[in-house]
């Protein structure tokens, strides 16, 4: 018989969530005998949580926050990789305003609330001698495009290199983008799956993963067709041209193996926000991160 | 008794009534049209004369088209926050009425409940909303409650200083008939209290979908609240505001249904 | 069992009321209102007082109705014989017509019928709707049964609210100035009505019509000073209503007497 | 003349207020700190019996060391939060009453906005909120402008249902002492309104921190919303209670002050 | 300006009325409360008006006050001689007292000073409140004045209601049984005072005191029938206000004798 996994997704469903689309669609799940109920938030600091106090048994999250949230007590491990390279950006627009990190002085920055935003930040103006109280940061909530658009702030930090950078093209504005990699932020997990530390189902968790990995195979191979399966699952939401864009963007960024995990990644990430005090304790990776 | 003395007002009423109710169904649906002509020419001019990108403001028109193309999804997911707002003005209402006659017939009561009930509204109810979707669940019982805990305030505070604000002289002449506390509450505080309560039910039914919103906002996976959030991620701004349109018409439509059962209930009122 | 209450009732309705060294002050106000104010209300009488406007009648007959319990500091001894709690036993019939404006002229004659033990059965219902109608009718508003108040003149808002007091049943009926609103004649028929349907109760009337007392009066009081007491004055033999004559012209004379005296 | 017959009441109100106020303040002091308790009570109780985890609802204790600890923080953005409320509600009543006023004054107006009103109310802020970001920036101003919109409709129901409803004789008076329109409304409908429009006040005071919490978490640099989702995104819920706690505080204070105001506005009434 | 004005209302304000076939209906209702009503009320006097209680007295005044326009059907004409405005002629002293709760029994009785054009000099402000304290002594309630409505008994309240009756300034004056709350003495002086006060001025006064009416009346009309018309009676020749005599007893039996008739 069929076991039925409920999974909550970190936003609505989108071009990042293509190998759970895919895996669904294609009965990949199925065939590993679970069946998989995907649920979506509004608020992506809600799923972890959901996790953590049994409501539901996967979610999709980000590292540095599933960091924060085990550094905090909650009872979570790492399950998958998704997509195993961070897409985060700090965007201004092309428009020679702001061409190096070093204008961005007295500038605003609009950021959508994340834990790890000080201490990213930080360290990405400390490379050309400023800080963080050298800028202005403000919360815009979701409204990350417009309000960079709209000229209300100078740069926007939340931002993915696959999504925002298209959706401002799309509108007519060119946008510049900044990688925290190549500003001294090390590289992290910016997507992935975590489970209950607790109580997760390990005969599962594998048969998810095996699909997972399943469809994020197809979806190398085949691009176009899967983009074509993708936008079918909505067509009324997910069938438009922003989607494909961002799925051109996004394709090759799944995780080939997602049950693997490079622990020192999760260690130096830790190690990281420890030092910038974005957490008071140091979680160890091989508590949390799980290969299954 | 009461079946028989309750008949008898019927025989004045339509005398009552023949002079109010001059305006004709028609005028006021005639208004109601041109108050939305005047609406959406004010928007359309703000679109243009602010050069309003789209992913801000959409013109009317792209909304309107939206709102034809996408009419069933539209419906379907008006129709679960419709029942959601429903429901949670009911609940919120009984809930306003129990707490408010609480608070009036044991006076101690009100000293110690006010602070916890005004420091419960207070906390946004967004700030509360994960809790409420922890106990209850993704479904549409907490949506019920979001909008119950919205207007549940403004039904107390109205119920409330309606019944407390009784001319005296009647409340003395109950007491000389020795009514109870009880009685005293159905028969006089309460029609007394009326024109007061009827204020808190209008605000209530405007501000209810807030609420369903809200906490369709937190978390679920139907109603209008979904669907804007959805369609304000994909940048649909022109599906976020057909869905607010459609919020708008329920929101309407139930302001101007409670406010005739209202003036329905209250005929002594002007 | 209501029939047995309503039996002991029927045998039990003579109550009488001492009012012994009265002394009332309101909460809200230095003035004292009454001060050594001795008033005896005979059972099965009528007792009328009068006085200068303002020297506290109504008060007199707001806290023997309970109503000011709380509000006034009040000194003196209130007896009832036999001995009761005279929360119960009261009509109070107020100086504003105080009718419900949400009720019907009928609804509001029949408000008393909402309160107090419930014992409604539908026969008894009845019973109370058909004496509504048939008191309205008395008060000469048969066919204004269904208006509302708003719809009624000042007097025939009193007559309703006359209609409502004379459908209550209790022993002791304080009535402040019911007839004060009404013209001559219906003022005079209605005195009539009340003391028909009132003759074997504990009536207190407030009237500032010296003829209107002397015609009603067993016992006459009438109050003066500030603050006030109450004198009793010696009422004609003759039975009530009584028929102007010489003695009540003499009466109303040393009534007009001792108002205009307290006026000096 | 209105400076010299406004002196007058004064000699009878403190005889009014002698009975009134016979409780002292302590009193109502010890009321509040046993009601405070009473809640801390059965927060914790909650925590234990349903075994709260501590990032859903931390225990008080928890949340009462933090509050010691960053009670600086905490204050500072507390202020910024107060200042919204406060100017937002200012905003807020004096639109309400103008509206009110113009639909009781001219009575078209209020049928043709009427139905406007009720459709920007029923729209929920928090959807227009983005817009009026973008309009009025990441400042002071926009939530203002938000906690004015939450309470702009009680306020204007209120108000305009305690207008119209003036007994009809003090109209009727006034009439025929060559009242004017405006000085009718001053002079006759305002006084009488004002039990209902104190209704309302309450309402707004209580529902106003929502709105200015809302654009808070729409977009802002400080404030206790700022503060409480910088705090849910770093996992520190004990800090994320902390603000709540002293946005609670807020509304209760600004509640008891603006009923004892109007209290001292309205002695007439009980 | 506001001199001049003065000077000619003052020249000025002696406005006389004529109703002509009047009718009245409520439009809320069937019966027609008025019909073929002719009444002249002559400038410079009083006029009183009786009549069985709901017969239509209050609300023929109010129509007069310009108070029922848009809630009746009327049909007649309404001349007054000089051709005026009666809006702004008008003072309206209403059945039922009308004080503001939230105004004092002085900030009462100044009420109207707050309306109309505003002419509010601190000399003048001076000048009224010294007036409305006059006032307020010489309805005996001098120790009242900082009392709130709620304070006062019903009679100091129709006190009330009459001082701010008589605090303005206008050619026309109606009066709905403004006496009806008072003790006889306190009634007979505050006749005294309007008679006295109102001299130059139209009065309408509707009553239910038929001695009170004829001590007072220039033009005496008694109401009658259903619909009511006006029937005028004819007064005696004394001055008012006049005192018991023979004449005075005749009439007053002739008018009991209308009400009675009219109640058959
Ligand atoms: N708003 C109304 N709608 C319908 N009928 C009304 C209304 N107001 C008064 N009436 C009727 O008009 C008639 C006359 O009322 P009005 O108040 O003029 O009487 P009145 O002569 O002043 O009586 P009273 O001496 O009792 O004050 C009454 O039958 C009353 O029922
Ligand atoms: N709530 C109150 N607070 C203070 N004083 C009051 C209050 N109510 C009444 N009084 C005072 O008590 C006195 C008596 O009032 P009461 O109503 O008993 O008079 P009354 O004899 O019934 O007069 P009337 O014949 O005018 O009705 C008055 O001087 C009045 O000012
Ligand atoms: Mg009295
Ligand atoms: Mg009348």
């Amino acid at each position: 018989d069929t076991k039925t996994l409920t999974l909550m997704l970190d936003w609505f469903v989108n071009p990042n969530h293509g190998p759970v689309i895919i895996a669904k669609e294609r009965g990949y799940f199925a065939a590993q005998g679970i069946n998989v109920d995907i649920q979506e938030p509004a608020d992506p600091s809600m799923p972890p949580k959901l996790v953590a106090a049994n409501k539901v048994d996967l979610a999709i999250s980000y590292q540095p926050s599933l960091i924060i949230d085990v550094a905090a007590g909650l009872p979570l491990i790492r399950s998958a990789t998704l997509i195993a390279s961070p897409l985060n950006t700090l965007m201004v627009l092309d428009n020679n305003n702001i061409n190096d990190l070093s204008d961005l002085k007295g500038k605003k920055i609009g950021i959508a609330m994340a834990g790890n935003v000080e201490a990213s930040i930080d360290t990405m103006l400390k490379t050309v001698g400023l800080n963080y109280d050298d800028v202005k940061i403000i919360n815009v909530g979701w409204a990350l495009s417009s309000s960079l658009a709209s000229g209300r702030v100078d740069a926007i930090w939340g931002g993915l290199r696959n999504f925002e950078a298209n959706q401002l093209a799309l509108e007519g504005f060119k946008a510049k983008s900044f990688f925290p990699e190549d500003y001294g932020v090390p590289r992290y997990d910016e997507l992935i799956f975590v489970a209950n530390a607790n109580t997760y189902d390990k005969a599962a968790i594998i048969a998810f993963n095996k699909a997972i990995e399943q469809a994020s195979l197809y979806i190398a191979k085949n691009p176009q067709k899967a983009w074509e399966e993708f936008a079918a699952f909505a067509p009324d939401t997910l069938n438009n041209e922003l989607n494909k864009l961002a799925w051109n963007d996004t394709f090759m960024h799944f995780s080939a193996h997602p049950a693997a995990a490079d622990l020192q990644r999760y260690d130096d990430y830790a190690q990281f926000m420890y030092t910038k005090k974005a957490i008071t304790t140091q979680p160890k990776a091989q508590d949390y991160v799980l290969s299954f | 008794m009461s079946e028989l003395t309750r008949v008898e007002p019927i025989t004045v009423d339509p005398l009552l009534r023949e002079v109010k109710s001059k305006q004709p169904l028609y005028k006021s649906l005639l208004r109601m049209l041109v108050s939305a002509a005047v609406i959406i020419g004010l928007w359309q001019a703000v679109v243009v004369i602010f050069e309003m990108p789209s992913f801000i403001l959409p013109s009317p028109f792209a909304v309107f088209e939206r709102l034809i193309e996408r009419h069933q999804v539209l419906f379907k997911h008006g129709w679960v926050t419709a029942q959601e707002i429903i429901l949670g003005l009911l609940l919120g209402l009984s809930m306003g009425l129990l707490f408010a006659l609480q608070m009036l017939l044991f006076k101690p009561v009100k000293r110690w409940l006010l602070p916890l009930l005004i420091a419960s509204q207070a906390i946004p109810v967004f700030a509360i909303a994960p809790l409420l979707m922890l106990w209850l669940g993704y479904g549409i019982a907490s949506k019920i409650v979001m909008a119950a805990l919205i207007i549940f305030f403004p039904i107390t505070t109205c119920c409330f200083d309606g019944l407390r604000s009784t001319p005296s002289g009647y409340l003395e002449l109950a007491k000389t008939m020795g009514a109870t506390k009880w009685q005293m509450l159905r028969h006089i505080q309460f029609p007394a209290a009326l024109p007061t309560l009827a204020s808190g039910i209008r605000v209530a039914v405007v501000i209810a979908p807030i609420g369903a919103v809200a906490g369709e906002w937190v978390g679920s996976s139907e109603g209008l609240g979904y669907l804007m959030l959805q369609a304000n991620a994909r940048m649909l701004i022109d599906e976020m505001f057909a869905a607010l349109f459609i919020l708008s018409v329920l929101s309407i439509t139930l302001y101007f249904v409670a406010d005739k059962c209202l003036k329905k209930l209250i005929p002594w009122e002007a | 069992m209501s029939v047995d209450k309503q039996l002991l009732s029927g045998q039990n309705n003579a109550v009488s009321i001492d009012i012994v060294d009265g002394y009332l002050r309101y909460h809200d106000s230095a003035d004292v209102i009454l001060a050594r104010l001795n008033i005896h209300i005979p059972a099965r009488a009528w007792t009328c007082i009068l006085g200068r406007s303002g020297c506290g009648k109504s008060s007199l007959l707001r806290y023997l109705a309970n109503l000011l319990e709380d509000r006034v500091d009040w000194a003196g001894e209130v007896n009832t014989r036999p001995p009761c709690d005279s929360k119960d036993q009261i009509t109070y019939m107020a100086q504003q017509d105080l009718l419900m404006p949400w009720l019907s002229a009928l609804e509001n004659v029949m408000l008393s019928t909402k309160f107090g033990a419930a014992h409604s059965s539908a026969k008894r219902t009845h019973l109370m709707v058909d004496k509504a109608h048939a008191l309205l009718q008395k008060v000469g508003l048969k066919d204004k049964a269904n208006y509302m108040p708003q719809q009624l003149s000042g007097g025939m808002r009193q007559r309703v609210a006359l209609a409502r007091t004379l459908l209550q049943d209790k022993p002791i009926i304080l009535m402040d100035e019911p007839f004060s609103a009404l013209d001559a004649v219906t003022r005079y028929r209605l005195q009539n009505l009340a003391y028909q349907l009132l003759q074997d109760k504990t009536v207190v009337l407030i009237t500032h019509d010296p003829q209107e007392a002397i015609r009603l009066a067993d016992q006459l009081y009438i109050m003066q000073g500030r603050p006030a007491f109450a004198e009793s004055l010696i009422v004609p033999k003759s039975v009530t209503p009584r028929n102007f004559d010489a003695e009540f012209a003499e009466l109303q004379q040393t009534i007009m007497g001792r108002l205009e005296q307290d006026y000096e």
